[in-house]
């Protein structure tokens, strides 16, 4: 294969990776879904270009280095999601996702109708700045980072309030703030993500921030495993390359699409990873669950003299 | 777990191999990419298949002659589904992959726009169809080195809108509906307004919905209120014909007036009487007899009529062509010098393309009636 | 009429009974006591078809039953459930009429639906009001009432007086021996294990998923170990 | 006064095309309590169902009706069947429903485009396009149909579900599931049931979505917006959601009639946003209240 | 003794219906408090009053002599009161290990840019922290079971895990509901060495909820009863045992009684 080509799906892996990591942050570990995550992505894009475009393309740019677009195009985005959590992150399962999917597409109609940033016909002249080097750095320490803070009480906070709400919060930790924390870094690895897609595409525009690509980021995460980073990893570098693969399939290739999500979510819930981690410690970790699956199901065989796989239900994510 | 690595596995090395399938060294690749799904899929279906037809009259022929040897024409076409990103991915596909050396489309200016980094990099000049967004071959006053195109722009099609509506239907009060997500509609509304204005007109109504909507009678009461003389719709055929439907529902009788957006088979049958008697802008005259022959051969294979898409590639594929001869060489970079100031004459006119903007220059719009559920050519109007 | 026999389930990754059988025969009232946790509930529910036992099997008129409630329902077994679970939505009739939901003898019905209504007053005079706005107690008597419109010879109740002032669990027992002078056989789930004793023929004690003990109720009541653990007063007797 | 008059007839003709949508999410959230995004799909099949009903088998008008609403609601119950029950029988949490609804979603969007094509499909018409006029304003001959036979399946389904016994059911697995069984109700008949009866008024919808506007693979964003109007009205409530599309479409109509055309769809999730924040279950929707 | 917590006048509504009237009762100091009385008597209503997961209707709930009345949970719990649940509610699929160290996180302070940059600080008091959890575990004999989820643990031992993780709040005053639900007689007798223990060893006052009158009248100083939202009786155990209303309501009214 021709390593630009390679290249290009590496690039556009490693982009939707941060946003990934992102999103796995809150709904693998946090336990709260979004369907509004292009939205940020759009934030992220539109100041980002906004930071670095130069003003002889267009009159409001700025020609600033490209590290302060990311910075820019993070920090948006971040202070946007403040607010939205803000009126949002009180609202229960359904709604939440909804009112998300309604920020999202009200980002994107917004955008539509900001003639400075070229509407709904977009943006063009961004100058080309995600190079892969960069976005593979920006990648490892991404991940570095969401690892460092999973693996810390401010991590372990948040995944008690995906485990059970009510006893975190008598544990002293303070819900709220823990999932307010969890969308604002959520969001500004989005808003990055967005400002590395506009600066890789060198054009931006509304419709490319739609609520199908907010639904693709939740369905990478679910894929590769609510709660685990490495399944998130795995899962933004799949299935970015899967429709590419599946290119030469043509019309068919949405179509075992969808139905691998179906599959997935009725055959193998928690995803390729779903909290586990490939690190020395989480092999060995899965492996004394698989040992302990292994027995309790041998015991059920014992007792029934055929196989049940009861033992290990009730242990979804 | 095992098994669903295994699948991907498989899945990898079936693509893998899929596309190990090497060139031979008498074989021009020409990419082609274009929507075959979604809103736009007629005529990218219709693109696709009349670059395949041609291609295969030339090899059936013994191929072209470039630089003294004759090679044949293999046409690898993508579904980009119209969206800006598959655009790119695909025309990764197609220069790094595939190591085309010209590529085809497309048709729209969303996706034509973004692809010109790739195409500087990878050396391999692209022709649009029927992109007339300026930027796609224009930026910041320059011009990109790697896009060309076969059509007129937008700000000249708007202005033979506007002016024919205002000199030539003497209307003086129009109308706007357009679509405030797309950005051909975006594009050809500025001009239309700006031009009409020019020339002394009133806009009276300038509403606007969003791509997907299907209903369009709040924007078209208030249209009505208004009373104007013409209602400009530039956009494409499914919207034009739900809109126009709509409007004759709410008991409006006024002419309506398009862009290159409507000329389709799908409008006649979708719009039906709604659409009788209105204009719109168009690249060719489907009577005129220099492209009844395309149309028949094309008619003959596929068993139905070529889109407007058709002819436009068509002429893409003669500008190709004529390039790759004048370049004496199969190379994207030689190809690209070539096509500056190349003249062709296509069915669809001469087309000129200037070393400065990449465009056909001073192609002549023609303007189209509905008549009786036919387009009836009126007119070789162009802009002043 | 009922026969348990070496009953395993698991739920919720954990082994909730772990070989109970036990019988009920017709016209009896037997009661189950335990404490909370103890499997009582585990027990009912897999009786009625919510739980898939791992082992052991359950007899009904000498027949295997069903792993479906509503077929179970069908057989003849009635299950009032614990915290009632009635149809706030619904008016108290439509609660009723629905426990006849497999039914189409609609003039029985009929005469089940006042047979109800005289065995509990407080219902008919709340005919037409939506469930959800009744008493706790109210709520029970519907629950009874609901369950015994599917004329099932056997009624399995859990924990009827859960949640009832002193005065309204009087009644609620008056109840159940009103039922079962219908011709019903109970099985009775019951933390207030003192008045379940009082009223039932025969008992079983459930510890940690395990019969510990079983026998005439009148019998339990007196045994020391029983009423330490679950009757309380004479274990205070002893300290006091 | 005419416009608003006009407006005010568009508005209910928009918001009936959606109460026919929204009713179908809603019937199945109050039992599953779970969005059902693969209705959209299922709506947009209808619409094909119906077109070659009437194009290649040349029904009669109503015939083609009544076969495409059986054929969604056959194809409602195996998209149940293959996307959700595994998940039912498993108790997943509502997410993994979610995320299998908007794979069968893709799929069935996407099937449709591999085999049958993208391209757009014309009805034949059925009614003659010219309006009905009374003074000033007119009124289409198909909105009228459909406003009525959107009122006629709307009551049916209502009385269904106050008067016969399988409504009750209904309603009873909406409030307890659990409960329901110990009735003897077969709970997964009546899930079958409801998934059916939404599949059926997803025909019905789709049939009219065709004849008044067109078919193609992506009618998604119709059935986005009949979704919010479903969430506006209360998840779960049949009159609610009837109500949230009416005024939902009125809202939208007098947004773009005498504001903005360009905001319609903006305020449209602004307002939707803005409902969740006052009212979190929507102007209908059952309150859940979270005991410890 | 003084009162560690003090209830005054308690009341809490759902719609018109009072779960909780009128109650007044305190926990002494290092007291051990038992709350009895029939299901549905406002028990557990009464500990979700206190740790502020329900709103108080009227009334105060005064801690170490300020009003708690109106504050999150959370900050409840930083006071120093922290509670078990009657149906256990740990965090499922975490290792028992997990479920300890995540709930001492209110022994460390460290910051998110130092834990995210893992700075000096971050790893000195994280060291700390796995300190604190493993010795909590092996004070508490579950040392062996540490890296088993919670999930697929006796139900005996969920209910010890969710005393150890409640405990790694250094909590003050511990609410227990139901401790001993579920357990055998030998298991509840264990218990009641464990809560003796810890009061002791942790120097915290205890209310429990509890339906096992042997374990009530075995460890608790002082008992409150209450019958459909109301406060029945408190005493002694002694006493409360041979009040003829409690055991007319609660213990049963019974021949020989």
């Amino acid at each position: 294969m021709d390593w630009t080509y390679i290249q290009g799906i590496l690039m556009l892996a490693g982009i939707n990776l941060i946003s990934v990591l992102g999103l796995s942050l809150l709904t693998g570990f946090t336990g709260l879904f979004s369907f509004g995550h292009a939205g940020f992505m759009a934030i992220g894009a539109y100041i980002g270009a906004l930071m670095t475009v130069s003003p002889s393309t267009t009159p409001a740019g700025l020609g600033l280095p490209f590290f302060v677009g990311i910075i820019a195009g993070g920090a948006a985005a971040g202070i946007v999601s403040y607010f939205i959590g803000r009126i949002t992150l009180s609202l229960k399962g359904d709604y939440f996702c909804i009112a998300t999917l309604g920020f999202g597409e009200a980002t994107r109609l917004l955008l539509n109708n900001v003639q400075i940033f070229g509407g709904s016909r977009g943006w063009p002249g961004v100058p080309y700045k995600s190079t892969l080097p960069v976005i593979v750095l920006v990648d490892v320490v991404a991940v570095l980072f969401l690892a460092n803070l999973i693996k810390s009480r401010h991590g372990r906070n948040m995944i008690a309030v995906r485990e059970e709400e009510l006893a975190a919060q008598v544990s002293g930790i303070d819900v709220f703030k823990y999932k307010m924390t969890a969308l604002i870094i959520s969001a500004v690895y989005a808003g990055v993500a967005g400002v590395f897609f506009g600066h890789y595409m060198t054009f931006i525009q509304p419709k490319m921030f739609s609520m199908t690509k907010s639904t693709e980021l939740t369905i990478i995460v679910i894929f590769g495993g609510l709660g685990s980073i490495s399944g998130s990893v795995l899962g933004a570098v799949l299935l970015t390359a899967l429709p590419e693969i599946l290119r030469a399939f043509e019309i068919w290739r949405l179509v075992f699409y969808g139905a691998a999500v179906i599959l997935i979510m009725i055959s193998r819930p928690k995803g390729l990873m779903g909290g586990m981690e490939l690190t020395p410690s989480g092999i060995r970790k899965a492996q004394l669950e698989r040992k302990a699956r292994l027995e309790a199901r041998a015991e059920a065989r014992r007792l029934n003299g055929l196989e049940d796989g009861s033992a290990d239900e009730g242990r979804g994510a | 777990m095992k098994r669903a690595l295994f699948v991907l596995v498989l899945v990898l090395s079936i693509a893998l191999v899929g596309c190990a399938g090497s060139a031979k060294s008498d074989t021009i690749k020409v990419g082609w990419f274009g929507a075959l799904t979604g809103d736009q899929a007629v005529w990218g279906e219709n693109e696709f298949n009349t670059v395949k037809m041609l291609f295969e009259e030339y090899n059936n022929a013994g191929g072209i002659e470039v630089g003294g040897k004759k090679y044949k024409l293999e046409a690898i076409g993508y579904d980009n589904k119209g969206d800006a990103q598959e655009a790119v991915n695909v025309v990764k596909r197609l220069t790094g992959q595939d190591k085309v050396v010209a590529i085809l489309g497309p048709n729209a200016s969303g996706n034509a726009i973004p692809i010109a980094p790739v195409l500087e990099q990878a050396k391999v000049p692209d022709i649009a169809t029927v992109a007339t967004n300026p930027k796609v071959t224009v930026l910041d006053g320059k011009v990109k080195p790697y896009n060309f195109r076969v059509c007129f722009i937008d700000p000249y099609q708007g202005a033979v809108a506007a002016g024919y509506a205002y000199d030539r239907l003497n209307d003086s009060k129009a109308a706007i509906l357009y679509d405030v997500s797309d950005d051909y509609s975006q594009g050809l509304r500025e001009f239309f307004k700006a031009n009409f204005e020019k020339k002394g007109g009133t806009i009276v109504a300038d509403e606007s919905f969003n791509g997907g909507d299907v209903d369009f009678r709040p924007q078209l009461s208030k249209i009505k209120a208004a009373n104007p003389d013409i209602i400009f719709m530039p956009y494409f055929f499914k919207e034009v014909a739900l809109s126009a439907n709509q409007a004759r529902e709410l008991g409006i009788k006024t002419t309506l007036m398009g862009g290159d957006g409507w000329p389709s088979d799908q409008l006649i049958s979708m719009g039906g009487k709604s659409v009788e008697g209105s204009y719109f802008v168009n690249h060719l005259d489907y009577a005129d007899p220099a492209v009844q022959d395309y149309k028949a051969r094309y008619k003959a294979k596929y068993g139905k009529e070529t889109e407007l898409n058709g002819y436009l590639v068509h002429d893409a594929v003669l500008l190709l062509v004529a390039g790759l001869q004048k370049a004496g060489k199969v190379n994207g970079e030689a190809l690209a010098k070539a096509l500056e100031g190349i003249q062709v004459q296509g069915i669809t006119g001469m087309i000129n393309i200037s070393p400065e903007t990449h465009n056909p220059e001073g192609k002549d719009a023609a303007i189209i009636k509905i008549v009786d559920g036919q387009y009836v050519f009126q007119e070789k109007y162009a802009a002043k | 009429m009922l026969t348990v026999k070496d009953l395993h389930v698991s739920y919720g990754g954990i082994r909730a009974l772990k070989g109970v059988s036990l019988a009920v025969n017709k016209g009896e009232i037997v009661t189950i006591i335990g404490a909370n946790g103890a499997g009582k509930s585990t027990l009912l529910n897999t009786i009625s078809g919510f739980l898939k036992p791992t082992r052991g099997e359950i007899l009904y008129n000498n027949e295997k039953l069903a792993h479906r409630p509503d077929l179970i329902v069908k057989t003849g077994i009635c299950h009032v459930p614990e915290g009632r679970l009635i149809f706030a939505n619904l008016t108290v009739t439509d609660n009723l009429i629905l426990g006849a939901y497999l039914r189409n003898d609609s003039k029985a019905i009929k005469e089940d639906l006042e047979k109800v209504f005289t065995l509990f007053p407080r219902l008919k005079e709340r005919e037409l009001q939506l469930a959800g706005t009744l008493s706790g107690g109210e709520q029970q008597m519907l629950a009874m009432g609901r369950a015994l419109m599917t004329n099932g010879e056997l009624v399995l109740m859990d924990e009827p007086s859960l949640g009832l002032a002193p005065l309204l669990v009087q009644t609620v027992f008056d109840i159940i021996l009103q039922i079962r002078a219908l011709g019903k056989t109970i099985l009775l789930v019951e933390q207030n294990a003192f008045k379940a004793l009082n009223i039932a023929d025969r008992a079983y004690v459930l510890e940690q998923g395990r019969i510990v003990k079983q026998g005439p109720a009148a019998e339990i009541a007196r045994d020391p170990a029983v009423r330490a653990a679950y009757l309380g007063s004479k274990s205070v007797a002893m300290k006091a | 006064m005419t416009q608003f008059f006009q407006q005010v007839i568009n508005g209910l003709s928009i918001g009936s095309v959606y109460a026919l949508m929204a009713v179908g999410y809603s019937l199945v959230y109050s039992i599953m309590n779970f969005s059902n995004f693969a209705h959209g799909g299922v709506i947009m099949l209808g619409a094909y169902f119906g077109f070659f009903s009437l194009t290649l088998l040349h029904l009669p008008f109503l015939a083609a009706f009544l076969l495409a609403s059986i054929g969604t609601t056959i194809l409602a119950i195996v998209v149940e069947r293959i996307a959700y029950k595994p998940l039912r029988e498993r108790k997943a949490p509502f997410l993994y429903f979610i995320i299998s609804a908007m794979g069968a979603s893709i799929l069935l969007e996407n099937i449709v485009i591999a085999t049958i094509g993208p391209t757009f499909r014309t009805y034949p018409e059925v009614f003659a396009r010219t309006p009905i006029s009374i003074g000033p304003l007119a009124i289409g001959r198909l909105d009228l149909l459909m406003f009525v036979i959107s009122a006629v399946c709307l009551t049916a389904l209502i009385l269904f579900i106050e008067k016969t016994k399988m409504g009750k059911a209904i309603q009873a697995a909406a409030y307890n599931i659990k409960a329901c069984a110990l009735m003897g109700i077969n709970t997964d008949k009546v899930i079958l049931i409801v998934f059916g009866l939404g599949g059926f008024l997803a025909g019905v919808a789709g049939v009219f979505f065709g004849m008044k506007y067109t078919v193609y693979p992506q009618i998604g964003n119709i059935t986005t917006k009949s979704f919010i109007a479903a969430v506006f009205g209360g998840l779960g409530s049949l009159p609610g959601a009837v109500l949230g599309s009416v005024i939902l479409g009125i809202l939208e109509t007098f947004v773009a009639g005498y504001l903005s055309s360009q905001y319609r769809d903006l305020i449209a999730f602004v307002i939707l946003i803005g409902v969740l924040i006052i009212r979190p279950s929507g102007i209908m929707g059952k309150n859940t209240e979270d005991k410890a | 003794m003084a009162a560690i917590l003090e209830i005054s006048n308690l009341t809490k509504r759902f719609g018109g219906l009072a779960a909780v009237n009128d109650v007044s009762f305190s926990v002494p100091e290092g007291a051990i408090v038992g709350l009895i009385g029939p299901n549905g008597a406002g028990k557990t209503t009464i500990f979700n009053l206190i740790t502020g997961v329900y709103s108080v209707t009227s009334g105060d709930v005064k801690f170490q002599g300020q009003s708690i009345v109106g504050l999150p949970p959370f900050k409840i719990a930083d006071r120093g009161i922290t509670r078990t649940f009657q149906n256990i509610r740990l965090f499922k699929n975490l290792t028992v290990f997990e479920n300890v160290l995540t709930a001492c996180h209110m022994s460390a302070q460290y910051n998110l840019a130092e834990t995210i940059l893992r700075l000096p600080r971050f790893r000195k008091e994280e060291k700390l922290l796995y300190e604190k959890a493993e010795n909590l575990l092996s004070i508490m004999g579950l040392t062996e079971r540490r890296d088993l989820v919670a999930n697929n643990l006796p139900y005996g031992m969920q209910r010890r895990l969710e005393i150890v993780r409640a405990l790694a709040l250094d909590p003050k005053l511990l609410l227990l509901d139901e401790p001993a639900a579920g357990m055998n007689p030998d298991e509840t007798e264990h218990l009641m060495n464990l809560i003796g223990q810890i009061r002791k060893d942790f120097k915290l006052s205890v209310l429990v909820i509890e339906h096992h009158m042997d374990l009530i009248m075995g460890v608790c100083e002082h008992i409150v009863v209450l019958n459909f939202g109301l406060k029945l009786a408190e005493g002694r155990p002694e006493d409360v045992a041979n009040n003829p209303k409690v055991v007319e309501a609660y213990l049963g009214a019974t021949e020989e009684a």
